[in-house]
């Protein structure tokens, strides 16, 4: 688990690296993105109990028994709704990134300081 | 009752309907569209009546309909009610603002729209925190495209830096969110509440706490992580930019105060340190700013954290409930509106630059509702704002947390700069013929019922405000109102006489119910307005504008003197500014002046404000009662220097006058005489009241120091008056030094000295309002200011120079003018109060005043007369009128001066049994140790005159009855022959030679420092600015580095 | 601006943008002709005279190089204060005009002018030939010859240049005239106005004044 | 004992007569002294008398307007309205004028009535240098009030009163109290300013003949100038007797008040005669120099 969740806080720093380092937006937002995965990861990491499985509820895991065979479902189920609204958000920059681009022929970031102070 | 979860299902369904039924048409749509809208606004308001007017107690509401945790609910109370109704009407009318723009980007905007309200009411309605990401979440995208959704690239790139900023804050609310879950178990709010992480004592729980509020106070902008937001503020449209400025950062202050129970005392005060710095800060850096909705972007980051700052001292002392509710909700409601409102006037104005934002005038109405939104914003009165800061105040003043107060007053006084600034620009720059703005039903619609919810919200504020009854003003503000309605309708002359016939009925009705000073006051505010009014007759046409201001300040000053506590006066102090600003802005180039008289008085009413929750703290914290001024306990001094300075900047002491000259002297020509004669007299009433106050504690030291004041603002006003060549400005300075007087006989707190300063602030009513007429009248008639301009005038305007001869007489103190009574009466005064040395400087600016009245009168009525000037006449009736009802007054009182010295002597006494003037018939005396001192017989000096003078004069027409009559240049001229009036006439720097020799005590020095202050605040905004380099990724390190910063804040305050 | 262009006619605008004009000779002076002033009661104008006689004030300006002999006048060993004389700066308040010697057109003008703002009665004492006949400068192209053709003079004092001693002799020539009552020479000047304004303007060919300097 | 008005009147007149012969005459042997002084004979004494006369018979005469008009008669009852203000002989019911209207403050200001009256009547005059003459007045006054106000501050705290009268009777009783040996400080710093008030050199240039041919009365001549003239030589007594009976024990006979008046006079005659002028500038500043050190002095030590 803290492996995992080491894993996950690399991730972000990772994500944010890129963020602050990288001047192409794709590449800013694909740092984003990375950290977004690392948060995800960290969440599912804190949820998990050791030597528990997935909270699906099939033949693998009886109803009766759910309660202590499976890890905290909760979670999973913020990362599921994490990932969606994550995956809306990202498609909204990267078709900006293209309009953007399409504007002004640019995907470096700092073209486009014009507003400032 | 509806149940509240309609709202979202209304708003998401509808919303996802809306593209189904785009196929049926615009109308169909936006029909649905609307219906949603106002149903959604229905049901909150709906609400909001049973929790106000029926009491009702909050509800739950839960989904899936089981019980927390296992399901979501949504909490509804009187608060969140509130907050659902305000941003859900204003959804409404921002929707009817915003339904072109809809129309034009097409149906996906409209569905936006509707999820973004959506978000807004989930994010104060659900009681989940990890709803509250996803409502931020769904908010935030809806925003997102909103903003880009009109493709312009600007709005691109903004969006674009919102989304990267928005991106890392969800990355921490959600690490904040997993680790507080991983803590209590549960993510109900009040679940975790009632978990009390922080307790608990792990240190995880710190960090979630950490996580969950950085997240928040980001999504709050606050400064410095705020770059991207001034950047969304800009570039969108601006009807998008209000809603996101007043619903969004609502409802996400909403959820902040939802969580705030989660955190600690440490964590309320830095929550409240960072709100009270981004006040600050961005108000700095508002006032370099240009452009318009850039510095709207500002002022709302600003009131954003005046608001943060609020909810954390709130929490700080005892939670959000009773005071701070009240003020919370003031200062929020005011920004609520006024800051869209603003946005949208933005919208229809459509200009980038504040200077060219003149195009306004064309559109009184919106001129009118922009000022409104202003002076909202800035916490004046009628506002709600001005409630709750002056709640603020007195509630921190309770906790004495004076350098919190300090703090916001001063943010205050920034934020003032830029916007009555701007406000100065709409009025008075410069604008081109050919600019229009935008016209358009709806925008102007949703504008003004903006302006009219604001007045509605203000009447009630003003009508049943638990702080204290200000009925008074409830027929005079109806009154203004009528006249700001018929401002457009009806000429001036009636206007002018409602006005006369308005200000004669309230004297009629309160003369009786003032007593002692405030009697006197009252005749100088009431005389002094009816006088200065009739000149008005002058003008044709509308005059739109003067006349509500005029009465907003005659209110003010009959207000000053009706209140019986603190805040009435206060509030009639703000009333008196916001009139006489209006008044003195009218002028050709006052815009400036204007400009430096609001910050000034603004900066001394914050003072009066800080001293007056002082003296409610001091003198036990039992209400607010004007008399409590008599009853403070420790800390009088601090108290008693806080409200003298205050009351200073309104008269203009050295030092704090330099707004003085332009303001009076650039300002119409009836108005000059209302803000000098009669306006000033304000600030002697403020310090009379303290100084009466000040006799049952120890200021001993302070009042002497005022002294010295005084003695040198009268050297100085004097002095610079003399060295003008403006004929106003020169009357302007000589106010200062008048006023000086003024001060310096207070000082001297004995019978005979507040005797002098009472019948020279009388005196000073007369003959200034007589100056200001006579020679304001003139300079209407010439169209210049400029004294060497002029000349020769006394055969044109034998009447007006008459009026100036007299007032030139009285004001110098020469027998056997009323001037000399006070003269006689200071010079004893000081003598028996063993001030000597100040007495000395008095009496030499007294002579000093012949100086500049000799070259008042000289420069405008004598020597020759230029060529232009051959054909005036005398100035009109409508202006000599008051000017010889006030000579005939000054006639009156110098001859009999005890008709009026004897009143004031006799209530003087119940204060200062000490240095009493005695009278016998009509000479006056004074004793000094019981012997006699001086004796005035103001009668007797007159006949003896008057006949040597009759005598005289008829042995002069005996000796020399056929004198000729010769023109101008019939002069000895060294033989020759002057060429032409412009260089006969000796006017212009007539005192040079003493400027030679006592220039160096004219210096500019106190305008200098003014200017260093002024260009060091001007240098700091643009440094800190140039934080915000337009780059989105600095932005983001902008956030980490805030990160980093308020982590070792709170490692340091103990929180890990 | 110099001569004459300043008196002319102009058309000015008012504050008000309205246009008129403006006639400086007419607006800026007074356009009356000198009066003949009757004197008062004989045995009160007597009384008068002696005190004209012994109060006699002189305007304190040298128009040609006898000026140069005035000024040692108020020195102790001629010391004219003594019979009452002594200098005024001003026109106004002078009584006693000294033309100082030979004069030039230019400076006549500006004699007229001086002349004519003394306020009456009032005396002229011409000093030097120059005054009388035009002395050494008799075929000058720009003095004149004659005084007594511009104004009437009560007094003349030969020489060339008469000294201090001379000078005060024709005070004290001056004091006896006036008690005698024969110091009217106000009144010629106003008597004979048109006479010696047509003599003057003959001469001064630049008349930049009104006919009558009060 | 108490007066009729009537006979208060007429010894006011009387007295006003006294004056104003006394300061004509006194006018001429000033004028006698500094010829002698410079070596001359000099004019007969009654030559000012003369003068007057000579102005007042003037057949002619001009006028600007009203205010020029009114100016002399302004200047003029400055003067007399002082002397009526004044108290003349100590100790007599008959002299003391209307004394009892005001104080000191009254006489102080009354100054100005004349000044600001003058100064009108000029500027309507029209002259241009009338106007610098009466700036530069104005100027060298405001500097000449400051060690005046002083030494008067310094006197009404030493004798208790801003009466006149009362200082006066304070100074009885021999020549030791006299406040010249009482309060030193007050009577320099008060003389300094009589020479300033009384315009002879070094500070004369108000009037500066020739330079602005002669100041504010340049326009004016005949009877203005006259009246001018009577006011200045009534001024100049009644401003020595005001300084006498401030500084000098006043007088309790005419006798007295003439012999004092003289001399207290004649101080600034003869400072006239031997310094040169000063410019505006330096008087002002002079003013605030030295006597204002004195008049600190005066109020500090009093």
């Amino acid at each position: 688990m803290n492996l995992i969740l080491i894993l996950g806080f690399m991730l972000l720093a990772i994500g944010f690296w890129g963020m602050l380092t990288q001047k192409n937006m794709i590449k800013i937002v694909i740092g984003l993105t990375i950290a977004e995965v690392g948060v995800q990861i960290i969440m599912i990491s804190i949820g998990y109990i050791k030597e528990r499985t997935a909270p699906i509820l099939d033949s693998a895991v009886p109803l009766a028994d759910a309660v202590n065979k499976v890890v905290d479902p909760i979670p999973q189920a913020l990362v599921l709704t994490a990932i969606v609204i994550g995956v809306a958000v990202n498609a909204l920059i990267l078709s900006f990134i293209i309009r953007l681009y399409k504007e002004k022929k640019s995907l470096s970031i700092d073209d486009y300081k014009e507003m400032k102070w | 009752m509806v149940n509240i979860i309609y709202i979202i299902i209304l708003l998401l369904g509808i919303g996802f309907l809306l593209p189904i039924t785009e196929k049926l048409g615009k109308k169909v749509s936006n029909s649905m569209f609307f219906l949603t809208l106002t149903s959604v606004s229905v049901i909150s308001v709906q609400w909001l009546y049973a929790f106000i007017i029926n009491g009702q107690t909050s509800l739950q509401f839960f989904t899936a309909g089981v019980k927390p945790p296992l399901s979501i609910n949504l909490q509804l109370g009187l608060s969140e009610s509130v907050f659902i109704t305000s941003i859900n009407i204003l959804a409404l009318i921002g929707a009817v603002y915003l339904i072109k723009h809809f129309n034009n980007i097409g149906i996906r905007s409209h569905v936006l729209y509707l999820l973004m309200i959506l978000g807004l009411n989930g994010l104060v309605l659900t009681r989940d925190i990890f709803n509250i990401f996803v409502f931020l979440e769904i908010t935030g995208i809806s925003t997102y495209a909103l903003i880009g959704s009109d493709l312009r690239l600007k709005s691109l790139i903004a969006s674009f830096k919102y989304m990267l900023a928005g991106g890392v804050a969800s990355i921490f609310l959600l690490l904040g969110i997993i680790f507080l879950y991983h803590n209590t178990g549960t993510l109900n709010i009040d679940g975790m509440i009632a978990a009390s992480p922080l307790q608990s004592g792990l240190k995880i729980a710190g960090i979630a706490i950490f996580f969950l509020f950085f997240a928040l106070l980001i999504e709050m902008k606050q400064f410095p992580a705020n770059g991207w937001a001034l950047d969304v503020y800009e570039a969108s449209n601006p009807g998008i930019s209000g809603i996101i400025s007043a619903a969004g950062t609502a409802a996400i202050l909403f959820a902040l105060y939802k969580v705030m129970p989660l955190g600690n005392d440490l964590w309320f005060n830095t929550i409240a340190v960072i709100g009270i710095i981004t006040f600050i800060a961005s108000n700095i850096m508002g006032i370099k700013q240009k452009n318009a909705t850039r510095l709207l972007g500002y002022s709302s980051i600003g009131q954003l954290g005046l608001l943060l700052a609020a909810m954390g001292l709130g929490f700080l002392y005892g939670g959000i409930n009773g005071k701070f509710q009240f003020i919370i909700f003031a200062l929020f409601i005011s920004h609520f509106i006024a800051k869209a409102g603003l946005f949208w006037i933005a919208g229809i104005v459509k200009k980038k630059e504040i200077k060219s934002w003149g195009v306004l005038r064309k559109s009184p109405v919106l001129l009118f509702f922009t000022g409104s939104f202003m002076f909202a914003l800035l916490g004046f009165p009628p506002f709600p704002g001005f409630f709750g800061k002056w709640e603020l105040v007195l509630t921190l003043a309770n906790k004495h947390q004076f350098l919190w107060i300090t703090a916001i007053l001063l943010g205050s006084l920034i934020e003032a700069i830029y916007l009555i600034r701007w406000f100065g620009y709409i009025l008075k720059e410069k604008q081109e013929e050919n600019e229009t703005i935008e016209q358009g039903a709806t925008k102007y619609s949703s504008v003004f019922i903006l302006g009219t919810i604001l007045f509605t919200i203000s009447g009630l504020y003003m009508i049943y405000n638990p702080i204290t009854n200000l009925s008074f003003y409830f027929y005079p503000l109806l009154f203004i109102a009528f006249l700001f309605i018929t401002d457009n309708i009806l000429p001036a002359y009636i206007k002018n006489i409602l006005s006369i016939a308005g200000l004669s009925y309230y004297g009629y009705v309160y003369f009786n119910q003032f007593s002692e000073f405030r009697f006197i006051f009252a005749v100088i505010f009431l005389a002094g307005g009816i006088l200065t009014l009739i000149p008005g007759f002058v003008k044709k046409g509308k005059r739109v504008g003067f006349y509500p201001s005029a009465i907003i300040m005659y209110v003010g000053l009959l207000g000053l003197l009706v209140a019986k506590d603190m805040f009435s006066f206060f509030t009639a102090w703000e009333f008196m500014t916001i009139g006489s600003y209006f008044l003195i802005i009218r002028g050709k180039r006052s815009q400036p002046h204007a400009l430096s008289y609001m910050l000034f008085s603004l900066g001394g009413a914050y003072l009066i404000m800080f001293g007056f929750a002082l003296t409610h703290v001091f003198s036990g914290g039992n209400g607010i009662a004007l008399d409590l001024l008599n009853s403070i306990k420790s800390n009088s001094a601090l108290i008693f220097t806080m409200l003298a300075i205050g009351f200073l900047t309104k008269t203009a002491a050295a030092g704090l006058h330099i707004w003085l000259p332009g303001a009076h002297a650039e300002a119409e020509s009836d108005v000059s005489p209302m803000v000098s004669a009669v306006l000033l007299k304000a600030g002697v009433f403020g310090l009379i009241l303290i100084m009466i106050s000040s006799l049952r504690f120890d200021a001993k030291m302070i009042i002497y120091l005022l002294g010295w004041l005084g003695a040198i603002t009268a050297l100085l006003g004097n002095l610079m008056a003399s060295f003008q060549e403006d004929a106003k400005k020169l009357l302007a300075y000589s106010s200062i030094a008048q006023l000086g007087y003024i001060l310096f006989a207070l000082a001297i707190m004995s019978h005979i000295g507040w005797m002098a300063a009472i019948w020279y602030a009388m005196n000073h009513f007369l003959y200034k309002a007589l100056l200001f007429l006579a020679v304001g009248a003139v300079v209407v008639k010439l169209k210049t200011h400029n004294m060497y301009e002029m000349g020769g005038l006394i055969k044109q305007m034998p009447f007006s120079f008459v009026s100036v001869l007299i007032g030139i007489i009285a004001l110098s103190g020469v027998p056997p003018l009323s001037g000399f009574g006070g003269k006689w009466l200071l010079y004893n005064a000081f003598i028996l109060k063993g001030w000597y040395l100040q007495g000395a400087i008095i009496a030499f600016s007294g002579v000093v005043a012949f100086l500049y009245l000799f070259k008042l009168i000289n420069s405008i009525f004598l020597g020759p007369v230029k060529d232009n000037f051959r054909k005036v006449k005398e100035v009109s009736i409508w202006y000599l009128i008051p000017q010889y009802i006030i000579i005939i007054a000054i006639m009156v009182i110098s001859a009999k001066p005890k008709i009026v010295l004897g009143k004031i002597g006799d209530f003087i006494t119940s204060y200062m049994p000490d240095n009493l003037v005695v009278w016998k018939g009509d000479v006056a005396s004074s004793y000094m140790n019981g012997k006699l001192f001086g004796v005035w017989d103001a009668p007797n000096i007159m006949i003896i005159i008057g006949i040597i003078f009759v005598t005289l004069l008829s042995w002069l027409l005996i000796m020399s009855r056929k004198a000729q009559k010769v023109e101008m240049f019939n002069i000895v001229y060294s033989a020759e022959r002057p060429e032409s009036p412009q260089t006969t006439h000796f006017s212009h720097n007539i005192y040079s030679h003493y400027r030679k020799a006592l220039g160096f005590l004219a210096l500019p020095l106190i305008v200098n420092f003014w200017s260093f202050i002024v260009d060091s605040i001007h240098s700091i905004a643009d440094f800190v600015r140039r934080l915000y380099n337009g780059n989105g990724q600095a932005y983001i390190m902008h956030i980490l580095g805030f990160m980093v910063i308020i982590y070792f804040v709170l490692f340091n305050g103990g929180l890990f | 601006m110099s001569g004459l262009d300043d008196l002319k006619k102009k058309m000015v605008t008012g504050p008000d943008g309205e246009q008129f004009e403006v006639n400086p000779i007419n607006d800026y002076y007074c356009s009356k002709k000198p009066e003949v002033t009757t004197p008062a009661h004989p045995y009160i104008e007597k009384f008068f005279n002696w005190a004209r006689a012994n109060s006699l004030w002189v305007l304190g300006w040298g128009t040609g190089c006898g000026s140069i002999e005035l000024p040692p006048l108020t020195t102790p060993r001629f010391d004219m204060y003594r019979y009452g004389v002594q200098m005024r700066p001003t026109p106004r308040q002078a009584c006693v005009f000294i033309i100082s010697g030979y004069l030039a057109v230019k400076t006549l003008k500006r004699v007229i002018r001086a002349y004519e703002q003394m306020q009456g009665p009032k005396f002229v004492i011409a000093l030097g030939s120059c005054t009388i006949n035009g002395g050494m400068y008799y075929d000058s192209y720009n003095t004149i010859n004659r005084l007594d053709y511009y104004m009437p003079v009560d007094v003349y004092i030969a020489g060339c240049m008469p000294r201090p001693e001379a000078i005060l002799s024709g005070f004290v020539a001056l004091k006896k005239r006036i008690k005698e009552g024969k110091g009217e020479g106000a009144n010629e000047y106003a008597e004979k106005f048109e006479w010696y304004k047509a003599n003057q303007k003959k001469i001064i060919k630049q008349w930049d004044m009104p006919d009558y300097n009060w | 004992m108490e007066i009729s008005l009537l006979t208060k009147i007429l010894f006011s007149l009387l007295g006003l007569f006294i004056v104003f012969n006394y300061g004509l005459l006194q006018a001429g042997v000033m004028r006698k002294i500094v010829a002698r002084v410079a070596g001359r004979y000099g004019i007969p004494i009654y030559q000012p008398y003369i003068d007057l006369i000579k102005n007042y018979s003037k057949r002619t005469q001009i006028t600007h307007g009203v205010m020029f008009y009114l100016g002399p008669v302004f200047r003029f009852s400055g003067g007399i309205g002082l002397f009526f203000f004044i108290p003349m002989i100590y100790g007599s019911v008959y002299w003391q004028n209307f004394s009892f209207s005001g104080d000191i403050i009254l006489l102080m200001y009354f100054q100005f009535f004349g000044m600001l009256g003058m100064a009108l009547g000029a500027g309507e005059g029209g002259q241009p240098n009338s106007i610098i003459g009466i700036s530069r007045g104005l100027a060298q006054f405001t500097a000449v009030e400051v060690p005046f106000t002083l030494a008067i501050i310094s006197i009404a705290v030493q004798y208790d009163t801003l009466s006149v009268y009362d200082i006066v009777a304070a100074q009885q009783g021999g020549i030791q109290n006299w406040t010249l040996f009482t309060n030193p400080f007050a009577v320099i710093a008060g003389m300094f300013a009589f020479l300033g008030l009384m315009r002879h050199a070094p500070f004369n240039v108000v009037m500066a003949p020739q330079e602005i041919p002669i100041g504010p009365p340049t326009e004016y001549h005949s009877t203005y100038l006259g009246m001018l003239q009577s006011n200045r030589v009534v001024l100049h007594i009644v401003e020595a007797v005001l300084f006498m009976n401030l500084f000098f024990g006043g007088a309790t006979s005419w006798l007295e008040l003439i012999i004092k008046s003289f001399f207290i006079y004649f101080i600034t005659v003869f400072i006239g005669v031997v310094f040169p002028r000063y410019r505006v500038d330096h008087t002002v500043r002079w003013f605030l120099k030295i006597p204002l050190v004195f008049g600190i002095l005066a109020v500090l030590f009093v």
